[in-house]
């Protein structure tokens, strides 16, 4: 017999242990529902997967009886934009900071100091502040995203800039480089990939953002969905958006991975 | 099933920080233990969540309003009774406007408020009694906690809400606070909410939580009460009193008893029940306005068959007459 | 007048000496090769000719003037590793230099200026052999490859030194005996000045014009830091015998026995 | 001149760099707060400095008349022990969990894909049905931090075991180590340092969950306090509370680093 | 018996052919060193050896039975890297598989125990000439220390076969030779039976008492993964002229060109 840390699932094997906690915990789900609903059929928490999927119906197909919208839809545009609005100018920072104050020493005195002081700050407690700053529209929402994850993405990429090989600086200068041409052919497409990561990485904070910034105050989205209907506990419809807003970072997820490895083979390949 | 431990939840709000007072003095024990029971009495900062955790059934109490009441436990199919009516409120709730003295500016703005909660019954109300209707506003949901910063936002030139936000923002110099609960008299209902079933089961903490509630009552007046209360609303004895002044807290127990039995309890559960069914608070599956029964002494609003919210003047009135 | 000139070199790191009264004169078109132990400063000397370190004392002369104190193209330089740009194919590594040149600002060429650049980048890369290989990425090329690459890449900056630390170190001797002769072509060609780091002494002898051995003249085992290396042999290539071979062989193992 | 990526800042001048953007903040706020307490003496939203010198004060050097208690100092202590609580129970799961899923394939084969599932969920949406699991005691507050950073520790902790390169666990082996001891005295010593580093990371999210948690089921600790006092907008509380907890933050990710360096002096001396 | 035996032995990856029609049998107590160009497949045979690989085709025995398909402690290897413990003393690197042995379930020491498992480390840290690092991280210490220590470890569990993939690839020629004086010492005194994968000819043809070199009998350019590298020298050492060191040379750089 081989050794446990030298025994390796097969195909199928892989295919059937990965499913089987997920089979799992719709079983607990289902027993669990099937007591609630026995002991109270009204019962709001555990709600059948009927309810649920009459939940969907309604949200999804559906137009909503007071605005005529189909609500899971509008919901996610509005979500999915603020989402991108906010990761993307984020990601726009943390580029143009992280390439500065990780190429430039003074660039990087001078900054790296707030950043990190900045990225210390839990938003969530300034968000009286950050009212009165951004206002309460659209973007306040993205406000909230953006000041969630952007002192981490410089502070990234300001790492994986300084980790660019020396080596790799001064051969762009025995070429002829200026600062300027470092920056933009040497350390800028390097960083780019490591961006793609960065923004994976914080994507996960950039949804809890969200979800916090549309609980807060708005008229459409997916956490403003949520907040509005817990307060009368129908988890009929928090569970199939909770497993949707999942889904959804599950595809952004894998699509940006998908991207970096078309657009970035160097980099995939070497790593 | 008769038990003799038990846990009831409350929120903050002026009329419910009592509780606290009864806690901390040790009142709610002193009940609980003539009638040989335990009572734990436990503070939850987000009101939501304590009405959400004693309608998944973590607390055989809570502390909540009428309109909450029906549209959350008992429109979830939890059988739940309001014990204790603790006091209605009589301008604690409000609508404020930035540049306008008349309820009428409203139109065509954007109202910050928490939605489908008291704030938008309130709303509803208001927009009623000058011809307007909802569909003349945009309501944007905000969060109460957040409520007052956004206040201080120029974008925010409409919202609706409860003390003491309503407070803090009414000393704001561009705030003109045009309708409020006191034009609405008795239809904002604070209530101590226990389950149905533990109640039948367990009239001792029907009983218990009434003689404790009537006994906090008693020291109204008190400085070391109020004392108590301002600092654990954070704000001090003005702020309270303020408070105060635009609650009408039964601390008589004839007076709760008396507010029950009258028919205008039915009339103001119909015109809840019928806003909630309008905002689809009644769950999907609801025909109409009086899918959920509510049942007052003043008769049964609603479906006979599906009573879920019960008014029950029985252990105010005991205390009332002293029998606890 | 000399190209490189030293006088009296020195450099320190805080108490560690590294390298000491260093002083030699190389004219252009020399071939230097630096071979000895490991640690006594071979690579650092190559840094103060690039520029990145700066002697603590003495003097370091190009041209009879400071050697600038920072890297720039007169100077080229092939690494053992890192040494050509990950995200390029290999054409674009090449051109790399001549876009950098001509377009200050954003670094590029386009259109026909481009389609210039191009075919001098490919005439570049046919004389080091990587025809085939110009659409590819680094990591798609063996060690060799890249290492033909990176010795393309400097030379068509024509830099009038070249530095080469360990070059051909990584690779399987057959490919290493390859690059000896494409090296030695090249600098013919070119009228190049080369230093060159190796490990291998024999590698040492066969290239260079010029072999320099770096080495510790006093040596104290409880502080290996305490004196720094010098030139032990400046030798014309051609001008030695088994005898010397040996004598640096010997000598350079007990420095790296002691320093290990 | 040499080129700005070639030039470095002095000593003095890093130091002074650094405290520049700071100063600037500072001097923004105070001339921001001015213009407001001119317009309105009872403005409350910036409040003057020594405003905010009074609230600290009457928090931490004054007995609070509800407890008796000095409030910064009891809520300080029960944020930091819900803390050390969560980020504990999260670290040890990260642990165990990591070093099976990083070192046995079959674990990995059922176990990653659940727990990448489980690190997509927003924990912020699922609030009700988590207080309901987990009741309203300390655990539960302490459960959002778990629920928040655990999938994370776990995913990164077995990213580090699946890196420790196949050589040593060969070399194990052929010193005779069966799987288990090969976890014991290669795997799990070298994880722990990096285990303190994936930690580290993670801080940022424990304070936002910690803080979240707080303030919806609490009676006493820094996030109930500022959500307490968000209603009567107290900056004057809020801000110092806000200041305090970033100081905590930095004091806590600096012993961590400290910490590690001074422990396992190994990882950080070959990376 | 003899302790290893191939019997056509093949190793493929999918279509990739990396060895063909191996058959040899190596004697308890030689030393098989093992030259050829880079990727001929030197490592992968060694795996095989190791059991973290497997023969695709063929036979591969160890006393005759099927040689274990993983790693356990009849065989001892040092890589070229990554060859001991980060996180342990050298001391504890030496005293890691009397521990594991000791203790099943900790594997770890105490007391009494300790105190004699850490006398024999010691022992085995001298022979080596580590004794004045024994308290030292490996990252504190110089390639060959490492490398040294490495060694040290592996013959601690007294295995029969040692394997070694390029040990010494990475150190100063001095270093070497005295590295290599110390692999021929302990491998008399304890009789192992050794495998030593250098990229070294004169290296492979000083150590061994028997010399492979693997190569490629085909080479299809096009294909260069169409055959597999085979045994095309198997040589006693000391029966080899000059002439037979520069046709393997000149061989074995021919592949390593296509192949690149
Ligand atoms: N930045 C630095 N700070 C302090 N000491 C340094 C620094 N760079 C190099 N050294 C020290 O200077 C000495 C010479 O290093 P150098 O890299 O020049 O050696 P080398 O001859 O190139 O060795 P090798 O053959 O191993 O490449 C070493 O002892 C090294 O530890
Ligand atoms: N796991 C694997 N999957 C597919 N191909 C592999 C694998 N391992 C090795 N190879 C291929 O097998 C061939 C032989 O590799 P191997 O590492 O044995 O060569 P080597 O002789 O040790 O080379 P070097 O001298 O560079 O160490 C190479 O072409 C390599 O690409
Ligand atoms: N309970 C309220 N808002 O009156
Ligand atoms: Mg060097
Ligand atoms: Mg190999």
């Amino acid at each position: 017999m081989k050794k446990l840390i030298n025994r390796q699932p097969g195909r199928v094997a892989t295919w059937a242990l990965g499913l089987l906690p997920f089979a799992l915990l719709l079983v607990v789900y289902l027993l669990a529902s099937d007591a609630r609903l026995e002991a109270n059929p009204n019962d709001k928490l555990l709600p059948a997967f009927s309810a649920m999927g009459d939940a969907i119906q309604r949200m999804a197909f559906e137009p909503s009886k007071r605005s005529g919208e189909y609500l899971l839809w509008a919901d996610t545009l509005a979500s999915l934009t603020r989402l991108a609005i906010g990761v993307g100018i984020s990601a726009l920072m943390g580029l143009v900071f992280g390439i500065v104050t990780g190429t430039l020493p003074y660039a990087r005195a001078g900054l790296s100091p707030l950043i990190t002081g900045l990225s210390l700050v839990p938003p969530m407690a300034i968000l009286p502040i950050l009212f009165i700053l951004f206002g309460l529209g659209e973007l306040a929402k993205v406000m909230l995203i953006i000041i969630g994850i952007t002192p981490f993405l410089i502070r990234d990429l300001q790492q994986r800039a300084q980790e660019i090989p020396a080596e790799q600086v001064i051969k762009m200068q025995t070429l002829g480089a200026n600062t300027w041409q470092i920056i933009l052919r040497l350390v800028w497409p390097q960083i780019m990939p490591r961006l793609i990561s960065a923004v994976r990485l914080s994507l996960g904070s950039a949804w809890l953002f969200l979800i916090a910034a549309e609980a807060i105050a708005a008229t459409e989205g997916l956490g403003y969905r949520i907040f509005l209907v817990r307060r009368y506990l129908s988890m009929d419809v928090i569970l199939p958006y909770v497993l949707w807003i999942t889904l959804l970072a599950f595809a952004i997820d894998f699509l940006l991975a998908r991207y970096s490895r078309w657009r970035y083979p160097w980099f995939h390949g070497s790593h | 099933q008769a038990r003799d431990s038990f846990k009831v939840c409350w929120s903050i709000y002026v009329g419910w920080l009592p509780w606290d007072y009864g806690a901390a003095e040790g009142i709610v024990d002193k009940w609980a233990d003539k009638y040989d029971i335990d009572i734990e009495v436990v503070q939850i900062n987000d009101y939501i969540e304590s009405i959400n955790q004693y309608t998944a059934g973590q607390f055989d109490g809570c502390t909540m309003t009428n309109m909450d009441a029906l549209t959350i436990p008992a429109a979830g199919g939890v059988d739940s009774t309001a014990l204790i009516v603790g006091d209605f409120s009589n301008g604690n709730d409000g609508i404020v406007l930035k540049d306008a003295d008349k309820l009428e500016a409203i139109k065509g703005r954007r109202v910050n408020l928490v939605e489908l909660s008291v704030s938008h019954y309130l709303l509803a109300r208001a927009l009623d009694s000058v011809g307007l209707s909802e569909r003349d506003i945009t309501v944007v949901n905000t969060a109460d906690a957040d409520l007052v910063s956004a206040f201080n936002t120029p974008d925010v030139t409409a919202l609706a809400t409860w003390n003491p936000l309503l407070g803090t923002i009414k000393e704001s110099p561009e705030a003109n606070l045009v309708f409020d609960s006191s034009k609405i008299p008795g239809e904002i209902i604070d209530l101590m909410v226990v389950n149905t079933d533990t109640l039948k089961a367990n009239p001792a903490l029907g009983k218990a939580l009434t003689g404790a509630w009537y006994e906090i009552m008693g020291h109204l007046n008190d400085s070391g009460f109020r004392q108590h209360l301002a600092n654990v609303a954070a704000t001090d004895l003005d702020g309270l009193r303020m408070q105060l002044d635009a609650t009408r807290l039964f601390d008589k127990a004839e007076d709760a008893v008396t507010f029950t039995n009258s028919p205008a309890l039915k009339d103001t559960m119909q015109k809840v029940a019928e806003f909630s069914f309008d905002h689809g608070l009644l769950g999907e599956g609801a025909p109409d306005a009086g899918f959920v029964g509510v049942e007052t002494p003043a008769g049964v609003y609603g479906n006979n068959g599906n009573v879920k919210l019960r008014f029950d003047p029985t252990y105010m009135t005991m205390a009332a007459e002293g029998e606890l | 007048m000399a190209i490189i000139e030293m006088n009296n070199l020195w450099k320190e790191y805080g108490d560690q000496v590294v390298l000491e009264r260093l002083n030699a004169e190389v004219q252009e078109g020399e071939f230097v090769t630096l071979v000895g132990a490991s640690g006594c400063g071979k690579t650092t000397f190559l840094k103060m000719l690039l520029g990145t370190e700066s002697p603590t004392r003495g003097k370091l002369l190009l041209d009879g003037a400071p050697i600038p104190d920072q890297p720039d193209e007169t100077r080229g330089i092939v690494f053992q590793r890192y040494s050509v740009l990950p995200h390029l194919s290999a054409l674009e590594n090449v051109m790399l230099s001549d876009e950098l040149h001509r377009h200050k600002l954003i670094g590029r060429a386009f259109g026909g200026k481009r389609k210039a650049l191009k075919d001098a980048a490919m005439a570049m890369l046919e004389s080091v052999g990587l025809t085939q290989a110009a659409g590819k990425f680094p990591h798609e090329l063996s060690g060799g490859m890249q290492q033909r690459l990176a010795i393309a890449q400097a030379l068509m900056k024509r830099p009038r030194i070249l530095l080469l630390d360990e070059p051909f170190g990584a690779l399987d001797p057959g490919i290493r005996r390859d690059m000896h002769h494409l090296v030695l072509d090249l600098w013919r060609e070119q009228g190049l000045t080369i230093f060159m780091v190796t490990h291998d002494l024999a590698e040492g002898f066969y290239l260079g014009t010029r072999l320099w051995v770096f080495d510790k003249t006093r040596l104290d085992p409880q502080a290996p830091g305490a004196y720094g290396a010098r030139i032990t042999y400046d030798l014309p290539v051609g001008d030695c015998d088994k005898g010397t071979l040996t004598a640096i062989q010997e000598q350079a193992d007990a420095t790296a026995r002691t320093m290990a």
